[in-house]
């Protein structure tokens, strides 16, 4: 099949190596799990359960809220604990809210719904409806509910469902070995998708560094005529998106509209896994695969982590520290965000917990941009991070905006070959932070005027309504004294207040 | 025709208004912090130089030549720059108000650019016949308006450098000109 | 009597139209090449400054809104030609040289914007104090950077003097350099600039000295 | 010289009337700056500015009577925009940007008074008489005038809180890092 | 166990690159013409080269101590010292010491430090430097000397040398014209460029570089080479240097071909010069030209196309660094007009129409 | 009420144009003479140094023509005469310098020799090409005393072109432009020698030139 | 016709708009808001409903743009709450 | 996890083009109305009004008659009356072309044209006169085709919501 190129990428140092050819392995149930209630991309699940309760695996304990949200589940039999604010597995440290569930070390499954046995023959809200029970959100990193995105057939058109298995950040291995372990749930959890999708065809695109992968997921999609396995280019972020449907499809996803409105929808290949899981046994999302990997870690592997297990747990499941890390990322080293420490939780998002050495981040201070323009040349979004980062330095955020900052989604290429080691991803993220305050600002701005508006207005309404009783009421009683008859009542309750 | 080339090269690039001449500096160093400004006040300026250096001719040929007048070029040059002003003023408003309400701001400035005066009085000096002085005008103006687009485009950039304190501001805009004004001596010896 | 004071101070150097508010730049570059010819220059728009500013000192009144911008070109304009008449007659070798700038003193921003800003306000006597001593001021800042242009560049300091203003002068006329030593751009177009930019970096340095703060931009402080 | 004399009148004459035609053509009938002061302004009426209301403080504004920078739940970027509708250079360091505050109801001091309720010019406070008042945070601006008025104190102004919600990354801080860079490479 | 605050947003690995690097290859790119053109021209040229660098480190250094910024440091990223290696290569390699320092600090203090140092000037700070010594010095930075090889006879020993940089004694015989000096001279004479050529030395010459002119002039071949290994090493893409030699080749041989009585060739407007070294070394910098591709194109044929203007029509033999200079201050409206196109978004940032699916 | 104040407008500004026209032109009546005389005091001093005082005793002002030289170019021949007969010539030539036009008066006696050469306008670059500026060096006064065949026609060039000229470093453009200019002066001298030497010519008027 | 509905915690306020049709009662409203599902404590027989700072009855017809606030007891004692100094509370008087 | 930051955001911050703005109808004149803009100018050219001596024309009585504009009032709007308009973002730059570049080079087109086929001076002037008529009639002509597409003047887009402010930056 013919590729379409991509604009820009980098060729980072992959170090896929260190954990690529180790088979999955488990980690051992921990005593304690921590899950959050928001795990994803909208609003936090509403809890289900109180101290004290007993939960079976695979009970609901958190049920999504509004549209955009995901249920979470047991991931073990237990006692719940607490529900309190805990550390988040995010860069600021923030607490959330979080269930705490102590393992009973049974890990007796709970009564699960009965497996959907011909999925094929099942509607597609069926499916959806599975889905959403069982808590799924994209496996990739972003964590977007995934039966929000199976619900896009209903509305488009759609021709192809897109499985993303470039895995292009370095170090993750996660997927790859997913793909090599568990090809046939794979292919079936994508079909399971494309039939709830109304997609003709599945594409299953794997970077061309996992050979094995496509190998083996060559072989277990020959028995379907309508999926494809493509190998890609290896150029980071291959795995975005929208570059990935470009170069399958050549097409460009215009600005704000989705791949969808070109009539493809992109999933992991652990979602479609996860989705397998949960038609085929009624399994809703309680673990996944993470890579524990970077130089500073002794034994890096792919663990089979329970969601809500904690770092520190993984870390020593791995050997712990070979040498001291330099940072802590939560997902990939070019879009992964570091953790503020090791008490956080793995949650349906974490790819990979990747303990990096200061050799390895090759961090260096940062000295005047000199405009080689390297960042323009790699940027896959055309953006020019040069320009934008400079205004953001000088604080004229609606510059940058005006330059396409908004657009930019963070893939960190500028970044890794900027020579003078300029940190423009984080200059992004800041301009990004500060713009979206400044919307909510405006909004709330907005509404607080309409407020006061019509504050004014129904003040306005009730004088002139007290007004026109009494002039009802002056001819009747034309005796009653002129100047006190309008005072407000108000004042006559708060002195009887005071 | 060669001559002609050779007046525009001279008037516009070798003899620069503002690098080479230093007139109308106010406007290049204060309406350049912007490119579509300095483009805005670019084009105004070449239309009433032009305008009002065919106007100058007209008056030192036919008012203040035959009366010997030349003594009062000062006084009626400056008049009439002020009408040609005007002129365009109330010439753009009738032609399209909306244009006049974005353009506007810009013309008052022109009255008292010394690069509309200066050319007048060039043309004077080097007793050029109409066909020279307009195209004089027009040069001198298309160079105005080029070292004006280029000197916004250098501050558009520097509003974003690190100048240190004691340069920020005009002193880093006059060495600017300065380095500016340098690269323009390369054209120096083009009419010669 | 402090009024006038301030008035002084404020012209010769707190305020000066070339350094502090950047008005007058045209001359202030083209007639610089020299300190001769600077000084000439200078005191040619001190006399059209003192006499225009007196005159609408003593007009103020008379003169409406509208037509304040017309009268004040059509004021600085009668006396820059009045200048430019006296001096030919009189003064004819500094006219040889200045001559073309002399009328050029009309659309030279500092008259214009004096009277706008000072003697479109006051009475006659405070209005000619002004315009003279921020004539005199533009003077200074003329000569100043006249002196630093013709030292660096050619290593003479008030060369020609004699010739210009009278054999009295000749007395000014010094060498600093030997002949053929100079840095020849200081004379030249991007010199010019360049010795402005650098004095008035001079300036903040003597201002910062004093303890005050850097006026960061004269007319146009958004830069 | 009669010509010059002459020439130089009618040229004057001329050119003046074209002044007056020009100004004749582009006379406003209003002036609308007022207005569009008001516009400038958060319009909650909320009077920290030591004037009635908005109105009143753009009407003194319009005038030149007021200063720009009193109008404090604007803050910095009100400030700003009324500097530049005025062509005036306002001093916004003395008016740090302040953090976003809204106010908060301290419970056991609430008596129910009502004062509060009918001070808020944008319905932020709930509650009836000798009944809890609760602030809606969404609908708070922070102008503190709720603040004045409790008998009790029972009302604080708190920070708007950071959560996972809205915080951002910080601006990078370059020159830190250089430091601290330098300062690592000590050791 | 504590990690280190999470201060510092993604991502979590860097290329290999870095300012310093990037300096170092352009100045090891530089070394083999150099060193040829110091054998070439002897001890005077040697002097010459350490006087100049070394003013340029000193301006810097104090430019840098007056800015409160760290000296060392920042001086280790090399660009001094390549702006002080450019500027000696453009000068006339017998000129006395002054004209180095007062070159470096034209170059350093003013082109580059008044804007905020590295990065921040919006000229080339070596050109600034050469082209002030060139309107100021205009005798001194036009006298060329025919090669006087090191060893051989002739040349200048040691003793001579200091003489000829510190002494400014220059040997009256020695002086020669550059070849484009010389083709200039010889036309406002009237006499043909046919006839001219026959006096400059030949192609092979040129492009060995066994002729007078700055040490950057001479030696076409391995400015060449070091351009070449610059591309190779991924420093610097085609764009600029082929757009600068193409619209200066293009320019000259459509003149060449109209009047070649008037017009020097493209080949000669090529290996004349510094075309090569400006081609590949002064118009590539990164700093003062633009960061697209297109606007490098764009620039780059501006340079050629105002280098042949330059020569042909103006007052002054070589253009280059005027040339460089004029389309520096186009740069930054050049580097507006040619932002690539946001994914997702046509030129003028619209959202791009979704296209109708088969 | 709008009219009116148009018409306001116009005679305020009339008014004052009336002031300062009288000024001005009162102005221009008392110093009209002087600056006349300056015009003409400088032109006769720059004439005053190409041709010497002693060997004329006329106004050489008075006694100029008008006519056209090689260039098509209008020039003034300004003429010295002693005792009726004409002992010198003086009029303007024009060289092509490195910056543009070089202005010099050419000064001869009547056997075409050169009595002095001075440059009245130049744009050469100051410090550089000025140096046939008199006050510079006095590499201009060299040309005294030459005439057409002294030094022959083929050596009237700079050293550096085969001639007899010195030129200074760094400048050989403005030389080679002075001495073309000399040369074509003499040879505009030779060729209508007859035409030059006329009295009975028309005469030009005397404060032409200069406003 | 639109109304609002309103309740309110410290930590956690909700502000809902609701379509009602004409004539509805603040029963009504805030059944179909579903802020009961929301709030479960919410106990609409010991707790006082109202609108725009007024008390009102369960049963009270609506009007378009009317806030119907569901409220809580005080906890406090108002007669033990120590108050504002003297002046403060004069200056709140003249204010008010 | 990308939890916080998620706003619903109705800004395309990148898209070019209309700008907008609030306005207020201050008169109505057959079928066109006059409004004054609420925010500033978008130039901010005026810095150098101090600078040149022309202060008085910079004050902000004088800047807001200038900013007054026209506009076709299709939508009946009456005085009072506040509007949400939007300008083209290169507008200043369209505009400038328009007004003056098109002028000009008739002009001096025209009068090259006449001096090449008649080279006699007065010619000349009367075609660069004839070629200045021309070129303004035929900038008024693209300046109205231009407004007509909301190129280049504000055009109107809504009535501004009570609550609506003009976005200041």
């Amino acid at each position: 099949m013919k590729l379409f190129p991509i604009r820009g990428g980098i060729h980072p140092d992959y170090r896929k190596e260190l954990t690529s050819d180790k088979a999955i392995a488990a980690l051992p149930m921990p005593a304690t799990l921590y899950i959050p209630l928001q795990q994803h991309i909208g609003a936090p699940a509403e809890v289900l359960v109180k101290e004290g309760d007993m939960v079976k695996k695979g009970q609901m304990i958190a049920r999504n809220q509004g549209t955009v949200s995901a249920s979470q589940h047991a991931p073990t039999s237990g006692r719940i604990r607490a529900v309190a604010e805990v550390t988040a597995p995010h860069p600021s440290g923030l607490p959330q809210s979080t269930i705490i569930l102590e393992s009973d070390g049974k890990d007796e499954w709970a009564e699960l719904p009965e497996p959907i046995t011909d999925p094929f023959a099942a509607d597609a809200h069926t499916i959806n409806e599975r889905v959403s029970q069982s808590g799924i959100v994209g496996m990739g990193g972003a964590a977007f509910p995934s039966a929000i995105k199976l619900n896009l057939g209903e509305q488009k058109k759609l021709d192809i469902l897109l499985l993303n298995g470039a895995e292009c950040e370095p170090y993750l291995t996660c997927d790859d070995r997913v793909m090599r372990e568990y090809p046939d749930a794979i292919v079936d959890g994508a079909r399971i998708m494309a039939h709830a999708l109304g997609t003709p065809r599945v594409i299953i695109a794997i970077e061309q560094n996992k050979p094995q992968a496509i190998e083996i997921m060559t072989k277990a999609a020959s028995a379907f005529p309508g999926v494809e396995v493509i190998g890609v280019p290896v150029q980071y972020p291959m795995g975005s998106e929208r570059h990935l449907v470009q170069a399958i499809t050549g097409r460009e996803t215009p600005a704000r509209k989705l791949t969808a409105d070109l009539g493809v929808v992109v999933h992991n290949v652990s979602t479609a896994r996860a989705v397998h899981d949960a038609v085929r046994f009624g399994r809703p999302l309680v673990a996944r695969v993470v890579t524990v990997s970077g130089g500073a870690i002794r034994e890096p592997k792919n663990v089979l982590t329970p969601i809500g297990a904690s770092i520190t747990d993984l870390v020593g499941f791995c050997g712990g520290f070979a040498v001291r890390p330099e940072s802590v990322v939560n997902g990939g080293p070019m879009m992964g965000q570091p953790l503020p420490g090791l008490d956080a939780p793995v949650v349906k998002g974490t790819s990979g917990i990747l303990a990096l050495t200061a050799g390895e981040i090759n961090d260096n201070p940062t000295s005047a941009c000199i405009r080689c323009g390297s960042c323009i040349t790699v940027c896959p979004c055309g953006l020019s991070p040069v320009d934008m980062s400079a205004f953001i330095r000088k604080d004229k955020l609606e510059v940058a905006a005006k330059l396409g900052v908004m657009d930019c989604f963070s893939c960190g290429s500028c970044s890794y070959v900027c020579p003078s080691h300029i940190p423009l991803v984080h200059y992004f993220n800041y301009a990004k932070g500060v713009l979206n305050d400044l919307e909510r600002e405006r909004q709330k701005n907005e509404r607080i005027k309409t407020l006061a508006e019509v504050r004014t207005i129904r003040i306005e309404k009730a004088t002139e309504a007290k007004r026109a009783a009494l002039a009802a009421r002056k001819p009747a009683a034309d005796s009653a004294a002129p100047g006190n008859a309008g005072e407000p009542k108000a004042t006559t309750e708060e002195k009887a207040n005071a | 025709m060669e001559a002609y080339v050779l007046l525009f090269v001279s008037a516009a690039l070798v003899n620069n208004v503002i690098l080479a001449r230093f007139l109308g500096l106010c406007s290049f160093m204060g309406v350049t912090t912007r490119i579509d400004t300095a483009v805005g006040m670019g084009l105004a300026t070449t239309f009433v130089i032009t305008v009002s250096s065919m106007a100058d001719w007209a008056v030192g040929a036919y008012l203040l030549e035959p009366y010997n007048l030349w003594y009062l070029r000062t006084v009626t040059f400056i008049m009439v720059i002020a009408a040609a002003v005007q002129f365009t003023e109330l010439t753009v408003k009738k032609v399209s108000p909306p244009l006049f309400q974005m353009l506007g701001i810009y013309l008052p400035l022109i009255t008292t650019n010394c690069a509309v005066l200066g050319v007048a009085i060039l043309l004077v000096e080097h007793k050029m016949n109409f066909i020279e002085a307009t195209l004089f005008g027009f040069a001198s103006s298309v160079g105005y308006s080029l070292v004006m687009v280029m000197m916004a485009g250098l501050r558009e950039r520097l509003a974003l450098a690190d100048v240190p304190r004691l340069f920020a501001g005009p002193p880093n805009g006059f060495i600017v000109a300065s380095l500016l004004a340098l690269a323009f001596m390369g054209f120096s010896g083009m009419t010669a | 009597m402090a009024q006038y004071k301030t008035i002084v101070k404020d012209g010769l150097w707190e305020n000066n139209g070339v350094f502090a508010m950047l008005l007058g730049l045209c001359p202030a570059m083209a007639m610089t090449g020299t300190a001769t010819n600077a000084l000439g220059m200078g005191l040619a728009t001190a006399a059209v400054m003192a006499a225009s500013s007196m005159l609408v000192g003593m007009f103020r009144n008379q003169i409406t809104q509208e037509v304040r911008i017309p009268v004040f070109i059509l004021v600085v304009a009668s006396m820059v030609t009045l200048v430019d008449l006296f001096m030919n007659a009189w003064m004819h070798e500094l006219y040889k040289v200045l001559g073309m700038f002399i009328p050029l003193i009309v659309s030279n921003c500092l008259p214009l914007a004096r009277l706008e800003a000072f003697a479109g306000k006051n009475s006659t006597l405070p209005s000619l104090m002004d315009g003279l001593f921020m004539g005199l001021g533009f003077t200074i800042a003329l000569t100043m950077i006249g002196a630093v242009r013709e030292i660096v560049g050619t290593g003479t300091l008030f060369a020609d003097a004699s010739l210009l203003f009278g054999p009295a002068f000749k007395v000014m006329e010094t060498r600093l350099l030997p002949e053929d030593t100079g840095i020849l751009m200081m004379i030249l177009p991007p010199g010019g600039f360049l010795v402005l930019g650098l004095l008035v970096v001079g300036k903040r340095i003597l201002d910062v000295r004093a303890g005050k703060a850097i006026q960061m931009g004269g007319a146009h402080s958004a830069a | 010289m009669w010509i010059a004399i002459g020439s130089l009148t009618v040229m004057g004459i001329v050119l003046g009337a074209l002044l007056g035609v020009a100004a004749k053509f582009l006379a406003v009938k209003e002036n609308p700056l007022e207005e569009e002061l008001k516009e400038l302004l958060p319009g909650s009426q909320c009077g920290q500015c030591g004037y009635v209301g908005c109105s009143q403080y753009a009407a003194a504004l319009a005038k030149g009577e007021a200063s720009v920078t009193l109008c404090t739940p604007g803050g910095k970027a009100t400030i700003e925009a009324l500097a530049k509708k005025l062509g005036v250079t306002a001093d916004t360091s003395e008016h740090e940007e302040k953090l976003p505050e809204h106010a908060f109801i301290v419970e056991d001091l609430c008596i129910g008074c009502t004062r509060c309720i009918r001070e808020c010019s944008t319905d932020a406070i709930m509650g009836a008489n000798k009944l809890m008042h609760t602030i809606i945070v969404d609908a708070c601006h922070g102008c503190a005038k709720c603040v004045k008025v409790c008998p009790t104190d029972a009302i604080v102004m708190v920070p708007v809180k950071v959560t996972l919600r809205n915080w951002h990354w910080p601006k990078p801080n370059i020159e830190q890092t250089h430091a601290e860079h330098q300062a690592g490479h000590a050791h | 166990m504590s990690i280190t605050i999470a201060n510092k947003s993604a991502p979590f690995a860097h290329g290999v690159s870095s300012v310093r690097k990037t300096m170092f290859l352009v100045l090891l790119a530089l070394t083999p013409a150099t060193l040829f053109n110091l054998y070439l021209f002897g001890w005077p040229a040697i002097m010459l080269f350490t006087v100049t660098v070394a003013a340029c480190l000193i301006v810097e250094a104090g430019c840098l101590s007056l800015a409160g910024k760290p000296v060392m440091a920042t001086l280790a990223d090399c660009s001094a010292l390549l702006t002080g290696w450019l500027l000696a290569m453009s000068l006339p390699p017998w000129a006395p010491w002054w004209l180095g320092v007062i070159g470096a600090v034209f170059a350093i203090a003013m082109a580059k430090h008044s804007f905020g140092g590295l990065g921040q000037n919006v000229f080339n700070p070596a050109m600034v430097g050469r082209t002030v010594l060139l309107i100021s010095f205009p005798v001194a930075m036009t006298t060329w000397i025919v090669p006087y090889p090191l060893f051989s006879a002739g040349a200048p020993g040691f003793i001579d040398a200091l003489a000829i940089t510190f002494g400014g004694q220059m040997p009256d015989a020695v002086s020669s014209a550059s070849a484009l000096g010389h083709i200039k001279t010889e036309l406002s004479r009237h006499i043909p460029v046919i006839q001219s050529m026959a006096d400059v030395p030949g192609l092979t010459d040129m492009l060995l570089g066994y002729r007078a002119g700055s040490m950057g002039e001479t030696s076409a071949i391995l400015i060449l080479a070091g351009g070449l290994f610059l591309m190779y090493k991924r420093i610097i893409s085609w764009h600029i240097p082929l757009s600068v030699m193409g619209g200066l080749f293009v320019m000259a041989s459509i003149f060449h071909l109209v009047d070649p009585a008037k017009f020097a060739s493209g080949t000669f407007h090529l290996v004349s010069g510094a075309t090569f070294l400006g081609a590949f070394f002064i118009a590539t910098d990164y700093v003062t030209s633009p960061v697209t591709r297109t606007g490098q194109l764009i620039f780059g044929v501006g340079c050629g196309v105002l280098i042949w203007l330059i020569r042909t029509f103006a007052g002054y033999p070589e253009g280059v660094a005027f040339a460089v200079l004029l389309m520096n201050a186009l740069t930054p409206i050049i580097d507006q007009y040619t932002r690539p196109r946001a994914f997702g978004r046509n030129r003028k940032g619209e959202p791009l129409p979704l296209e109708k699916r088969p | 009420m709008k009219k009116q104040r148009t018409f306001s407008h116009g005679l305020i500004l009339g008014a004052f144009c009336l002031g300062f026209g009288i000024v001005l032109a009162y102005s221009d009546h008392i110093t009209v003479d002087d600056i006349k005389a300056a015009a003409l005091q400088d032109r006769l001093n720059s004439l005053g140094q190409v041709i010497p005082a002693s060997i004329h005793d006329n106004n050489l002002v008075d006694d100029a023509m008008v006519m056209n030289n090689q260039g098509d170019q209008e020039i003034t021949v300004y003429r010295a005469t002693k005792d009726g007969k004409v002992t010198g010539l003086a009029y303007e030539i024009f060289g092509v310098g490195y910056a543009g036009k070089i202005k010099l008066m050419l000064g001869i006696d009547t056997e075409g020799k050169v009595l002095g050469v001075r440059v009245l306008a130049h744009k050469e670059t100051p410090g550089l090409g000025d140096k046939m500026e008199v006050k510079k060096t006095d590499w201009i006064l060299k040309f005294d005393g030459l005439s057409l065949g002294n030094p022959p026609v083929e050596k009237w060039k700079v050293k550096k072109d085969g001639g007899q000229f010195d030129y200074w470093a760094g400048a050989t453009i403005t030389p080679r432009g002075i001495v073309n200019a000399i040369r074509n002066g003499l040879e505009l001298f030779a060729a209508n020698k007859e035409k030059m030497m006329d009295m009975n010519a028309p005469k030009a008027e005397p404060n032409k030139g200069g406003h | 016709m639109k109304v609002g509905i309103a309740y309110a915690l410290p930590q956690r306020q909700a502000w809902y708009d609701v379509e009602v049709p004409d004539g509805a009662t603040v029963k009504d409203a805030i059944e179909r808001s579903g802020i009961l599902a929301q709030f479960p404590e919410i106990d609409l027989v010991q707790q006082k409903v109202g609108i725009y700072g007024k008390v009102s009855k369960l049963d009270a017809v609506l009007n378009g743009g009317d806030r119907v606030e569901i409220y809580r007891t005080i906890t406090c004692d108002p007669k033990t709450v120590p108050r504002k100094a003297k002046a403060g509370e004069a200056a709140s008087e003249a204010e008010g | 996890m990308m939890m916080g930051g998620i706003v619903d955001s109705s800004t395309d911050y990148s898209a070019p083009a209309l700008t907008e703005g609030i306005a207020q109808v201050v008169a109505v004149e057959g079928d066109m109305a006059w409004l004054v803009p609420e925010s500033g100018t978008s130039c901010g050219g005026c810095s150098s009004a101090a600078a040149c001596g022309s202060k008085g024309i910079g004050t902000v009585a004088s800047r807001l008659e200038q900013r007054r504009f026209q506009m076709v009032n299709d939508a009946g709007l009456k005085i009072g009356e506040r509007v949400v308009v939007g300008v083209s973002e290169n507008a200043v730059l369209r505009a400038s072309l328009i007004a003056y570049a098109i002028p000009l080079a008739t002009l001096l087109v025209s009068g090259g044209m006449a001096q090449w086929a008649a080279g006699h001076d007065f010619i000349t002037m009367g075609a660069m006169l004839v070629g200045l008529v021309f070129g303004l009639w035929l900038s008024r002509v693209r300046a109205g085709q231009m407004m007509a597409r909301g190129e280049l003047a504000p055009r109107f887009i809504r009535r501004a919501s009570m609550g609506e402010t003009c976005n200041l930056e």
